[in-house]
């Protein structure tokens, strides 16, 4: 099983979640961000003027996912949030040891 | 005692009442989160305070029987003498009661104006000592000099409808002042981005203080009929017209916004605030445009130099209040208001320079005396949180809550 | 007819109407986040419902031709025979529609203030059926009694002039015997933390409430006059003394909170609001003080109680309201109104026993009253929502709703 | 010239100014986050621009001297000759300053109400410029024909208190002609969630119009007396029987919302605006329900089409302000206002036909002139952001600015 | 070292915060999410009839344990955040490689 | 690669940003999270009196670091971000198995 953090841009979740849910990847839990890269920040409006935020918001979404289908969500995930500009965002992959239903208490890759 | 009179000063000092909160909104929004309470609750300890200090003493500084120009005699301390009955020199169509709570309105949203200067790094209770202090000492003899049955400014014929120079540009002035002495916020010399946590909180600010401007500036006619009215439309198209020269200059410099037009329209309603009753409605529009080109400017200017006057108190109502005062003497009316007189475009230039003397004298005093009580205040209980409070945020700090909840 | 007076009472009219949903803001921003939009819900709900009824026979209940000082008669049923002219009973310079509709804002907020105990765990369903009873069977009667023409506490000569008795004494003491039949909130017990979700949001809601208690208070006067002018002055006055006094004692136990001033003020109208016409402004200042003091400690006691009266109606409006009952027994002055009475300050010891007589049959007829209804609706319908629907919170369990949307 | 009457005509003023801000918050509340900022901002840009233009132009054309029963002649254009006399024949009794400016916040908040049907999509620019040409050429004639003496519509009868034709069928009408040419959201066909960001903030909101619109309604009547308090207690009927309805319609679908009850009350005060001062108090009970049902299945309906009128003005504005005109036709009676007609529960029929030519001929203008006007838009500056600035969120790409700060 | 994120109900946060405690685990990170799974969305009320909503809300707690405490805080979180019903969440172990306590500069199991 | 994962106090964020800047690390992503550790709660002030909250709020820094370069970065978020006193919070390293730009599809060490 692989962790899957994705920040991207929050305009990107809806088609991003909904390609995933095209190739069967339900589950799924999003979280605001706020980012910054080689897109440094923005100006916003002063009353009068501006001022430079150095954080933009972001969306961080983290999938677990059985390592067959790491491929394709990844693959998903890039092509979807993508705008070719700066600011699209990062994917991360992250080794998992463990995971557990709640409900069930299933555990391993029953758990996904 | 006219009972239509009567219900439209009660009104117009409901309204009044309500612009403190107005205003705690307004600046509440413009901070940062972890200070929009501390923010918030400065304008309504002020709110407490001086509505107390009013009825005890304000109010016979302000506008009891005159000693010598400069102030008001302490025969009504306590409201003694004061009653259901009108007044026989403020005011004479309604109880002398509703002229005092009506007046005292105004005194609280004055203090209340200048901590726009000092959020986010003062002491909270420097500031209630600070605002005793100025209230007592800035605020009543101005007033006197002003609006007092025999004020010296009022003797030279100065014109002030509705508090240009009482209100605006002694707040203004004193929140430049009382930010000299204070100091910047941390982070404000390093350009630090301070981004406002709430505009929506300062579009509704700015409404209710639009909407409580009516009493404030028609209310001031202290009678309901046409000097009222013509105030009122006056009051509103400068708001209007302030409100999108604002857009307009946003858009020239990139985007017009809703902070902009929230702080363009507040500017427009101070700069009418002097002249409200004495010009015509429609001169309302240039003074409104002027009034917002000045302030917008002025604020830019300011944001490059190293007094960190927030809120920008000076740029809005010390320049907006100038303005206005001076517009006065050039837009004023006799045909408007007879108890006024002709301005510059009616070809009479004496009323631009009293104005002018009223202005000139009011920033010195103003200035000078909060300086003053700032530095005094500052050596004997100190001004500024810990350096650790500023950074933790006032709220934490100073009131132990935060605005909005966990989870 | 007077048509200053009727502007007085419709504008009157207007700002207590605007405490409803004051108050949802009042409340709204006290309970966890998850129960915000259920928490105001309460409050529009009941406008929209007892603004019906009280149309339909509320108000004849209430101001119909008295049945042996206990209750109105049905003859002004559905506002049959109630028009535009004045009556000639009551505010008889105003069309008796004004009245009636001025009169219908008091029990509307009326009922809505109980709310406040019973947030974040009654059923919807339940709220609205006991709020028809509590309003027909309590509110609708004690009006009667203190305030219809031929009413039985009237006729003894208890003064209640804008509603300390009617409004927050019966608010104030329903809630505690609805809260105590409700039983507490999950967590109550186990003194788990229910953080505020919006404070500037309660400082808002105090906001208009303070706004219009100036139309609840010297609206009261009926008259657009000098009566009306000191009832206002009054309210101000103790709304800053009852704040400045919390803020005070919060510095004394720690520290001074925005929330505690909001709660201070509305603790000063509430205890100003029976006295305010019948007393000098300056009483307000003690007024204040001993009201914010009483409900600060009275507060503090009841949270280490068992009892989760969650936002201490009781403490604020009951004890508020006891205590401006009995101010107005000792403060009154025939001088400030001659349809009042002296107070014991001015050697009448009567009034005060009048005054404690009439304290003693609300607080003792509200609560066993409520206490019945609330046992009644209970066992009918069932008061409290299922323990999972209070844990996942209101907002979603009785609404669908959350307040905040998502990303 | 009577104080009180002009007392009642400027606190309704006010009032009524007060409800676009009220506007911005419950639209505001209703559209995404990311959008709140630009939904507040239109109505605020629109109170700027059209007080300016109602001074300079607009009251001319609707209310100066007749031209042939079709608009208004251009002998006040900048208010010329209007002062602080009352006019010979509008609102005698108040200064005639004082009807230009309640009229003028008429106008304000008529433009306001279509922005609920462009919202999150449409160019700023292009919204300000569409706001010009409908004010002028819709909103301006629409109301020479009602309210101006010698309109064609009065001439014909047509009874209109407070704005049913003029200000909601005209706004509800033209949002239906306005959204057709600028086309739905993207995300719309997909019936993508659109979660509303701010419930509390659409409810305040809501409080804000409700209590605005006893400005609105009871003031219509021009003068503060028997007919505005009948006006004042229809409207307050109104608003809570059509809230309650939609609370009973919430249940019966699956839940009560704060949401429903909000837009309600709305509903109900839409529909009684025309009827307010024409028709028993009582008679508002059934004028609400109706509303509230008509309104509810209405929107419904809407929101399974795929037109994206976003915020259902034309259901709520559009179909209430029908409803509420046809209304008049029934509920009207002659011994309510003499100045009106009786309607068809009191056997005339002739009435409900010269309310229904009405309805139908601003059905017929409305929608025609405003689909031309916004056709010409489009193809000179264009109407809608582009597509990734809408995905954006318009806050960030038209204003520079986001809602609620950062960390 | 191990980091436990679990993903569960708002509403038992409290129940899991205070169990944890019981078991000595005084130390842990909280953040509101939002999240999908079997539990696909939820439909809200919109003025007339009603809407979707993609994702709800939920809550994520962080927990680094040492690993002879894994056992039992799993256990403990798994037990106290269920309900039966579907959305009661999931567990991921993720593994640490270090650990530092900012105040002191302690590093590895000591900062735990 | 590694990820840092960085509980600091929220008002740490400006100089931990400005210092991780001045190593020439730009990339990162914060949120608003809320703690528990040593430092159990804060009263705050409820109406009269006062009540404990269980959670303080906090700022979770998340950094993806070459590994040449996590000493450094460690340090200077571990200096900057403290006081001394209970509440400076945690720092936790998690392994990075791969990570993409989204806007160039750059894999591995090129992606950071
Ligand atoms: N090294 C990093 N560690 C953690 N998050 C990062 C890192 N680099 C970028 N991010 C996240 O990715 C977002 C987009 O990164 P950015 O560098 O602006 O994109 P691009 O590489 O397309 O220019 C940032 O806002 C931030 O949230
Ligand atoms: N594969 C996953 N990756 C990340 N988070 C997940 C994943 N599956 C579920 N979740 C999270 O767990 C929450 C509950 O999951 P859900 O599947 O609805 O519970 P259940 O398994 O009990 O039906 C979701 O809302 C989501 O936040
Ligand atoms: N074991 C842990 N797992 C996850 N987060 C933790 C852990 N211990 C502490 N934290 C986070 O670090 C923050 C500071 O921890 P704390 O123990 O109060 O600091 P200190 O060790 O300096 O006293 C906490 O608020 C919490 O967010």
């Amino acid at each position: 099983m692989k962790k899957i953090e994705a920040i991207i841009r929050q305009e990107k979740l809806e088609p991003v979640r909904a390609a995933l849910e095209g190739i069967g990847i339900l589950g799924m839990t999003v979280m605001e961000v706020s980012g910054r890269g080689r897109q440094k920040g923005i100006p916003l409006q002063w009353r009068a003027g501006e001022y430079r935020v150095e954080f933009l918001p972001k969306v961080k979404i983290e999938v677990v996912v059985l390592d067959e289908d790491l491929g394709k969500a990844l693959n998903t995930i890039m092509t979807r949030a993508r705008t070719g500009d700066r600011g699209d965002g990062k994917i991360f992959v992250l080794p998992i040891e463990n995971a557990i239903r709640v409900r069930t208490g299933d555990v391993g890759e029953n758990a996904i | 005692m006219s009972a239509g009179d009567t219900a439209w000063i009660l009104i117009s000092t409901a309204l009044v009442m309500l612009m403190t909160p107005g205003l705690a909104l307004f600046y509440g929004g413009m901070v940062r989160r972890k200070n929009v309470l501390s923010t918030m609750m400065m304008s309504f300890a002020i709110l407490a305070v001086i509505g107390i200090l009013w009825v005890l003493y304000g109010y016979t500084l302000a506008f009891g029987p005159d000693k010598g120009g400069i102030i008001g005699g302490l025969n009504w301390i306590g409201l003694s003498g004061v009653g259901q009955e009108p007044s026989s020199v403020y005011a004479t169509t309604v109880p002398h009661l509703a002229f005092v709570m009506f007046q005292g309105m105004f005194a609280i949203i004055t203090v209340a104006l200048i901590t726009g200067a000092v959020v986010e790094r003062i002491k909270f209770s420097a500031l209630l000592i600070f605002s005793v202090l100025w209230f007592t000492l800035v605020y009543c003899p101005v007033a006197h000099w002003v609006w007092g049955s025999g004020g010296w400014l009022a003797e030279l014929g100065a014109l002030d409808f509705a508090g240009g120079t009482v209100v605006h540009i002694t707040a203004g002035i004193s929140a430049i002042a009382v930010a000299l002495v204070l100091g910047p916020r941390k982070g404000f010399a390093e350009k630090q981005a301070m981004e406002p946590g709430n505009i929506p909180m300062v579009a509704l600010g700015a409404a209710l203080l639009w909407f409580g401007w009516f009493g404030f500036n028609a209310g001031s006619a202290l009678t309901s009929g046409g000097l009222a009215a013509s105030a009122f439309i006056a009051t509103n198209t400068a708001a209007c017209s302030a409100a999108f020269t604002w857009i307009a200059l946003g858009w020239i410099h990139r985007r017009p916004s809703l902070l902009g037009v929230a702080t363009g329209a507040v500017v427009g309603l101070v700069a009418i605030t002097p002249a409200a009753g004495f010009v015509d409605p429609i001169a309302a529009i240039p003074i409104g445009m002027v009034a917002a080109a000045i302030s917008y400017y002025v604020m830019m200017w300011r944001s490059r130099q190293s007094v960190d006057e927030s809120l920008d108190v000076w740029a809005c109502h010390g320049m907006g209040g100038t303005w206005g005062a001076l517009a006065a003497g050039i837009f004023a009316s006799a045909a408007i208001n007879s108890a006024g007189a002709d301005g510059l475009i009616h070809g009479n230039v004496a009323l631009l320079a009293k104005q002018l003397a009223a202005v000139a004298v009011v920033w010195v005093f103003a200035f000078g005396a909060t300086w003053i009580i700032a530095k005094i205040v500052k050596a004997v209980v100190g001004l500024r949180v810990k350096g650790e409070e500023e950074v933790v945020g006032l709220d934490i700090s100073q009131h132990g809550e935060r605005a909005y909840g966990g989870i």
